[in-house]
């Protein structure tokens, strides 16, 4: 194993865990914040990357697909959480239920719209290149994920820690009842972080589309990711789901390519240990 | 065991499809049923003076839910004769229920080798291909005409992959050439960065086996890592297949594969049947389009070979392994002892002809068989293609 | 201030305020005294908007506010200091606190409300769910002084604390009440209740079975041995 | 109603009395550090079986955290604590609830969704091996009913067996808590506020209630309403930040000028 | 109410005697049934018992496991591998599978039973995906992806064969009767009590003195123990066993029959269990959008009865105390 063999590993691992962040702050935002385990986010991904591959065949532009894809989801989730969700607040079996019958006809409907033959999105010139390093090959794309990801997880801190915001969300959380009784106005606070999480969960399908492509069944074949991310890192935790994600992008980037054949176990045993160890992940609370 | 009956006699003769129609999978059932109601549209779903009739039940490519379809086939509608099913699992677990049903059964897709190999059932006759067969012939053409000595292999790790890659390794190191390198990509890959950036660079070629998503996502992420230009792609049949293909960008220019068809190939069948599929379905055929077509006819024929006596199931049976034609869009075919089709297998290349990719054929073997040109009983005593057979000596 | 009339509540099927009427007037203490399980709770959350009244109307300042939902009352100059505390868990005692201000330029600050309850002060950036329960309830008073209300609702808010603080809530609620605030309390503590209140309402079964001043109230044995069970 | 039958200590496991200690409940220099806040601060408190005692304290001095590291719901960050001479510092919760420990929860803790006899029922199997049985229904089992229900008219909810915890309101709920804490007959009982949300007559009740226990029952209670708990107890032990101030009968805690202007107020 | 000193006299609750109306009702019918229905009748009735072992731990204990196809999987992969291979017959098949499926349970169990909530649904599933990896992976044992085919149904020495579909019917409704039976049992023990109280509050229960964590694994493992049975059946059912069967979706599938019958109601499970195999189905021989009404249906049935079909007619939700 050559030091060129490692950096470009733990370069791949890294770009790879970016586009999961993007994936599970969104889910580890819903979940955290509504106690809700939205099992409708890996469509929301889907739906991301096909609303973008359709902006980007009619207009060509890819800043367009990412902004088109993150507002149509951003509605759609506005949509599920206004009309549906809210309806059943804090029946969390009710709920995660509910987004599965979401998962299902997103799923059923892209196939109805979109045909089910996968597609990768073109990416702009800019955007296509390689940085070369002496030996080293890194391609554009994968940094630009690396800088976008980073510039997301930076300004969810802020608000979500830093904010008064912050910590209206988390006391609609804690008592959405009592939130109310001190003068929050909790649904539409509730409204706004289910569009959030939508949207950046839509931003990363359609920057994934770019290289993982679009096709039925990314849906439920990113949900696990996302899952093992934000329960690794620990519930609703932003750190959590910062280190979540680098360390599964790195765990199944290095499983992947030194024990291949253990694939089906690199990511889910290393989880199921860290839970049998530390039951709420790494930074969750209980 | 239902003996023939003047009343059964008088019903529609029916067919009943196993397709993927929703899920991961769907496009590619979407082709199977649109091939096949092409060719039964054509004959106006009449044949030997009996009206057909297709029952097509969704698989959502589940082997389990296949099962539960087919035995609803079986048992509720009654078919006459079942086909279709994508999963090598799927073909696996028809065999005992064709067998227990003494139903006359259809495999256009499943290619998995042992279905007509070691594990061949009575009832079950292949319409379609198995792994190897176009592999065989890949491996020894390119050790022959393109002089490649090393390559390194890159495939999807599972029987399909292990198959599609074996037969190539085989003739290839038959035939002096050597595979240096065998990369296994896990089903549940989207990434292929950690593998792609593994490939040993003093291969002559890398020989890829993907399908559908992962084909796509291969040869995208094989150019984006910067080899594409220095390190020449070669793959099965479905790396390239038309199910992809339209999808692909000039990354998959030059891609050299091998497969009992090509949308592209130039006789009067297919010209006929891939318009007349591009009108139908709006896309140019894949070979699942074409195999199931292919196998909607053979099941015609034989049903008219038998005078529309479709009760009499081992006539059926007989007739659906007698069936030899030449023109059909792949080229002709017979079938061998085993109930698998002897067809021609064709070298393909992508290019780009009125600015679309396509499968130009440029070598063309005849009346191949899946034995290639081996003995098909010493062929049989090997074991079956696996991860790790044939063994490796040059990795 | 705060007129309620005939109202009625309900869980599901059971009827738990059944036509119940009341009137708060502006710089005025009202009290609710009643046994346990009598609809004290249900009366506090039928004016917030927790439980709506499924009949009768609820008016604040003039306006009928009865269908309004929670945050809009409190907006309009409402607060509770809700029957077991209820504090954000995972906010600290800051937060909790922050949340619930509703415009910078109120009489009640952050500062103010620690001056009031030093120990929140000790405590400020503590997680609420480990403060003591007295603690806790301090803190759900200060919560609802945040919001620069006009009506206080308070439900039981000297529930375990200690004999000092029970009589500095009662401090605070005199205070409260000079500056012109009107407050709904709801309290078993029979002396604190007795001795802020400007009028007594007693609740049993959902009804309202006496009303007096305090004092006339003290002197009354038959109804405090009946509705209080004190003798 | 025959309360003191149903109150008479009967503990499954019976523990060997601790060697020449006599106290039932025994706390050597037990300490409580959150981070650095030291909530409970080097205690000791020796309280003989059959005692009644009282503790106070100014609001978050420590007394409910005491009774959580008694317990074991909270692991003790030094010291001893003794049962009944036996060493239950490392010992789990429940663990020490078979050695006859029972504890009530300042911020109600029962079952919601349950009714009101099934809560009981909880209580009333949870020392004895019946409850791993599965192969019976539980309705066939009809002394644990009947002592479920002894227990609940014992405070006052025999009328709402039937009814689902969490329609109760916040006081049938307080009362509630003490008939879990009581159904598993203890033989040290920790009272966390037992009167705390009662109405004064309601308060009168468990008031007459605690004093009615079995005289061999060890009560400590943690009570803010001084009336009630010096009506009860002969013993007071008051805590500050964590530390023990003043120990002794109640008339001396009472007078202790410290208390009265910490705690008391006047 | 009534509020003597005795116990309540031990009356059949209505529940059980719907259930009881609802077997012997499809035990009458299905000699009149038509092949295709009786096949999904038969799968339903396996299935239902696979979900009513998840409510042992959903609905009673509140710990909502997603790997439950791991036990029903590795019971019926056991089946599979014995009989085609050994040629073992029903008696040795059943032992060693249930065996295998409680084995693994426990060994589970010890890795779970301390995380709660999600979770608890989050490492069971990881530890489901460790159990699907293997039966891809290991595939000199379980022959990987392609599955292993033509498991043959067991004779039972009395004569006629289960190869019929009706004979196998009865048989597989028989026992999963008898399943139901056992757990409804169970559920209703003081054990059971024990489990709700643990739902509810864990901390109250171990102040009581309950050891929580070996109620909670207890629960655990009999729970895996009657889906290893349903896995049993579901193999020979099948006549095939793969992959398929081990994966999430499978135990995201179970989850949804549980818990949209209405989680703490054995009866309801089981109707879920029964309306899902049947939905699926039936919709899907009509069209092809069938994903699209399961879907709705899902979330139609949702808000009409946010707690299961069977919930809407029992107590109050547990409150978000
Ligand atoms: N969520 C609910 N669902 C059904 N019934 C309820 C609910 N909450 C309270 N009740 C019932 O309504 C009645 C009144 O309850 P409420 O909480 O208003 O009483 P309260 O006077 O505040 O009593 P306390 O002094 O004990 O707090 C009680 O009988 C109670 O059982
Ligand atoms: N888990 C915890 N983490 C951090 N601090 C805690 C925790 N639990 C309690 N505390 C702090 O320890 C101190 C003692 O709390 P405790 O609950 O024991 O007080 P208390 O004497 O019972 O008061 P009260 O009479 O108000 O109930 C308080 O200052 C509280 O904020
Ligand atoms: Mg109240
Ligand atoms: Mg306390």
């Amino acid at each position: 194993m050559t030091a060129e063999f490692w950096i470009i590993q733990t370069f791949n691992g890294l770009s790879y865990g970016a586009l999961l962040f993007l994936l599970a702050s969104g889910l580890s935002l819903i979940f955290g914040v509504m106690r809700i385990v939205n099992l409708a986010h890996g469509s929301y991904f889907m739906l991301g990357g096909y609303v973008g591959l359709s902006v980007v065949w009619r207009t060509g532009s890819f800043t367009a697909a990412l902004v088109a894809g993150a507002v149509a989801i951003a509605l759609i989730g506005i949509g599920m959480e206004r009309l549906f969700l809210r309806r059943l607040s804090g029946q969390t079996l009710g709920q995660v239920l509910m987004t599965i019958g979401f998962a299902l006809m997103f799923q059923d409907l892209a196939l109805l719209i979109w045909g089910g033959d996968p597609y990768t999105i073109p990416l702009p010139a800019a955007l296509q290149g390689i940085v070369t390093a002496g030996a080293l090959r890194f391609p554009t794309y994968r940094i630009f994920i690396i800088v976008v990801a980073t510039l997301v997880g930076a300004a969810l801190w802020i608000v979500l820690d830093r904010t008064r915001v912050g910590a209206m969300i988390r006391a609609a959380v804690d008592d959405r009842e009592m939130a109310q009784g001190v003068g929050i106005h909790v649904p539409v606070v509730s409204l706004g972080v289910f569009a959030l999480g939508a949207a950046l969960a839509a931003l990363g399908g359609v920057i994934g589309g770019g290289f993982l492509g679009v096709y039925p069944g990314a849906d439920f074949e990113v949900l696990p990711y996302a899952f093992v991310v934000v329960i690794v890192g620990g519930l609703g935790s932003l750190p959590g789901a910062m280190v979540g994600s680098l360390l599964v992008g790195l765990l199944d980037n290095f499983g992947k390519a030194l024990f291949p054949e253990l694939s089906y176990f690199t990511l889910f045993a290393p989880m199921a240990l860290i839970l049998a160890l530390r039951p709420t992940g790494l930074f969750g609370r209980a | 065991a239902v003996p023939p009956t003047a009343h059964a006699q008088g019903g529609p003769i029916k067919i009943g499809l196993l397709a993927p129609l929703t899920g991961a999978a769907s496009a590619l059932g979407k082709d199977m049923l649109n091939g096949t109601e092409l060719y039964l549209d054509g004959i106006g779903f009449q044949a030997a003076g009996r009206k057909v009739e297709l029952i097509v039940e969704d698989t959502e490519g589940n082997t389990a839910t296949a099962l539960t379809k087919a035995r609803k086939l079986v048992e509720q509608d009654k078919v006459h004769v079942l086909t279709g099913g994508l999963l090598a699992s799927t073909g696996y677990a028809l065999h005992p229920l064709a067998e227990a049903q003494r139903i006359p059964t259809t495999y256009p897709v499943m290619s998995s080798d042992d279905l007509t190999q070691r594990k061949p059932a009575k009832w079950v006759v292949r319409t379609g291909w198995n792994s190897s067969q176009s592999m065989h012939v890949f491996g020894e053409w390119v050790a022959k005409t393109l002089k490649y000595k090393r390559i390194v292999t890159i495939g999807l790790d599972y029987a399909f992959g292990w198959e599609s890659v074996g037969g190539f390794q085989r003739t290839f190191e038959d035939n002096g050439g050597q595979v240096i390198q065998k990369i296994w990509t896990p089903l549940n890959t989207n990434d292929f960065a950690p593998f792609v950036t593994q490939i040993k660079r003093e291969a002559d070629a890398v020989f890829a086996v993907f399908f559908g998503r992962a084909a796509l996502q291969f040869v995208k992420q094989y150019e984006t890592a910067g080899l594409k230009g220095r390190v020449p792609l070669l793959g099965n049949g479905t790396t390239t297949d038309e199910s992809v293909l339209p999808q692909m960008g000039d990354e998959a220019l030059g891609i050299m594969t091998a497969l009992h068809y090509s949308a592209a190939l130039d006789n009067p069948a297919n010209q006929k049947f891939a318009k007349a599929f591009e009108a139908k379905a709006g896309k140019i055929p894949s070979y699942y389009a074409e195999t199931c077509y292919t196998n909607a006819r053979w099941i015609v024929e034989a049903v008219k070979a038998i005078g529309g006596r479709v009760e009499d199931r081992e006539a059926l049976l007989a007739a659906l392994r007698r069936v030899e034609l030449r023109d059909f869009p792949r080229g002709p075919v017979s079938i061998d002892r085993w109930g698998n089709p002897v067809q021609n297998i064709y070298v393909r290349r992508v290019d780009k002809v009125g600015g679309k990719l396509q499968n130009s054929v440029i070598a063309t073997f005849p009346a191949v068989s899946q034995f290639w040109k081996y003995d098909p009983d010493e062929y049989l005593k090997q074991p079956l293609y696996t991860r790790d057979h044939p063994p490796c000596p040059h990795c | 201030m705060l007129e309620l009339s005939d109202l009625h509540t309900y869980y599901g099927e059971s009827h738990v305020l059944q036509g119940l009427t009341l009137s708060v007037r502006p710089g005025e203490i009202v009290t609710i005294l009643g046994r346990n399980g009598m609809g004290k709770t249900t009366l506090m959350r039928s004016i917030i908007g927790f439980t709506p009244p499924r009949r009768g109307r609820v008016c604040f300042k003039g306006d009928d506010v009865t269908r309004w939902p929670p945050f809009r009352m409190v907006e309009h100059g409402m607060a509770l200091v809700p029957q077991g505390r209820r504090v954000f868990a995972s906010l600290t005692v800051r937060e909790n606190l922050e949340v619930a201000r509703q415009s910078r330029t109120g009489q009640w600050t952050l500062p103010r409300v620690l001056e009031l309850f030093p120990r929140l002060g000790d405590r400020a950036t503590n997680r609420a769910n480990k403060l003591s329960g007295g603690e806790q309830q301090m803190l759900a008073i200060g919560r609802a002084l945040m919001s620069d209300p006009d009506l206080l609702l308070m439900d039981e808010p000297t529930e375990g604390l200690a004999p000092l603080l029970v009589r500095e809530v009662g401090r605070v609620i005199a205070g409260l009440k000079r500056e012109g605030l009107s407050i709904l309390l709801v309290e078993q503590n029979l002396p604190l209740a007795l001795s802020v209140a400007d009028r007594v309402h007693i609740l049993s079964r959902g009804q309202i079975v006496h009303s007096s001043g305090p004092a006339e109230l003290m002197a009354n044995e038959t109804v405090k041995a009946r509705y209080l069970g004190v003798a | 109603m025959d309360q003191t039958r149903v109150m008479r200590a009967s503990v499954v496991e019976e523990a060997s009395p601790g060697p020449a200690t006599g106290y039932a409940l025994e706390l050597r220099s037990v300490s409580k550090a959150f981070g650095g806040l030291r909530a409970v601060d080097d205690v000791a408190l020796a309280v003989r079986a059959g005692e009644r005692r009282a503790l106070i304290g100014p609001n978050g001095a420590g007394k409910t955290t005491l009774f959580n590291v008694i317990s074991g719901e909270l692991p003790a960050s030094s010291g001893t604590i003794m049962l009944f001479g036996r060493d239950v510092t490392r010992a789990a919760v429940h663990r020490r609830a078979a050695l006859g420990l029972a504890r009530t929860f300042q911020i109600t803790n029962v079952f919601p969704s349950l009714t009101v006899l099934e809560n009981c029922l909880l209580a009333v199997q949870a020392l004895s091996p019946v409850k791993l049985a599965m192969h019976r229904p539980l309705g066939r089992y009809a002394d644990l009913h009947a002592h479920a229900r002894t227990t609940l008219e014992a405070v006052g909810l025999g009328g709402r067996a039937g009814a689902i915890v969490q329609h109760l309101s916040h006081g049938e709920q307080r009362q509630l808590e003490i008939a879990l804490a009581l159904a598993g007959r203890p033989r040290v009982l920790l009272l966390d506020e037992p009167t705390a949300g009662l109405s004064p007559a309601e308060s009168q009740l468990m008031a007459g209630l605690i004093k009615r226990l079995d005289p061999a029952m060890t009560v400590l209670m943690i009570e803010h309403d001084m009336d009630i708990a010096l009506e009860i107890v002969q013993h007071v032990t008051v805590l500050h930040y964590g530390r023990v101030i003043a120990d002794g009968t109640r008339e001396a805690v009472k007078a202790n000028p410290l208390v009265r202007e910490i705690y008391l107020g006047a | 109410m009534s509020s003597g000193l005795a116990a309540p006299a031990p009356t059949l609750d209505r529940k059980v005697v719907a259930g009881f109306a609802a077997l012997t009702l499809a035990g009458v019918l299905a000699p009149a049934l038509p092949a295709y229905p009786l096949t999904l009748l038969t799968q339903a009735a396996i299935v239902a018992v696979l979900a009513m072992s998840l409510d042992i731990l959903l609905g009673y204990t509140g710990l909502p496991s997603l790997g439950h196809a791991a036990y029903f999987g590795i019971a019926a992969y056991t089946v599979a591998i014995l009989a085609t291979e050994r040629q073992m017959g029903l008696a040795g098949c059943l032992v060693a599978a249930l065996l295998l499926a409680t084995a693994t349970a426990a060994l589970f169990g010890v890795l779970a039973i301390r995380a709660t909530g999600t979770y608890f649904l989050m490492i069971t599933l990881a530890l489901g995906m460790v159990v699907w990896g293997l039966a891809f992976r290991w595939v000199s044992m379980t022959k990987g992806d392609n599955g292993i085919a033509g498991v043959p149904r067991p004779g039972l020495g009395l004569g006629w064969s289960l190869a019929e579909p009706l004979p196998f019917f009865y048989f597989a409704l028989l026992a999963a009767a008898l399943a139901w039976a056992a757990m409804g049992v169970l559920v209703r023990s003081p054990f059971g009590l024990g489990l709700k109280g643990i739902r509810e509050s864990e901390s109250r229960m171990r102040a009581l003195g309950y050891n929580v964590w070996l109620h909670k694994y207890l629960a655990f493992v009999i729970s895996g123990f009657f889906a290893g049975f349903a896995g049993v059946l579901w193999a020979y059912y099948n006549g095939f066993v793969g992959p398929a069967d081990v994966q999430l979706v499978t135990s995201v599938e179970t989850l949804l029959m549980a818990a949209l019958g209405g989680p703490g109601t054995l009866a309801g499970s089981a109707l879920g269990a029964v309306a899902i195999v049947f939905l699926k189905n039936f919709v899907s021989v009509y069209t092809k959008r069938w994903l699209l009404i399961l879907g709705a249906v899902y979330i139609g049935v949702i808000l009409w009865a946010p707690r299961g079909v069977l919930g809407a007619f029992t107590r109050e939700p547990r409150g978000a105390r």
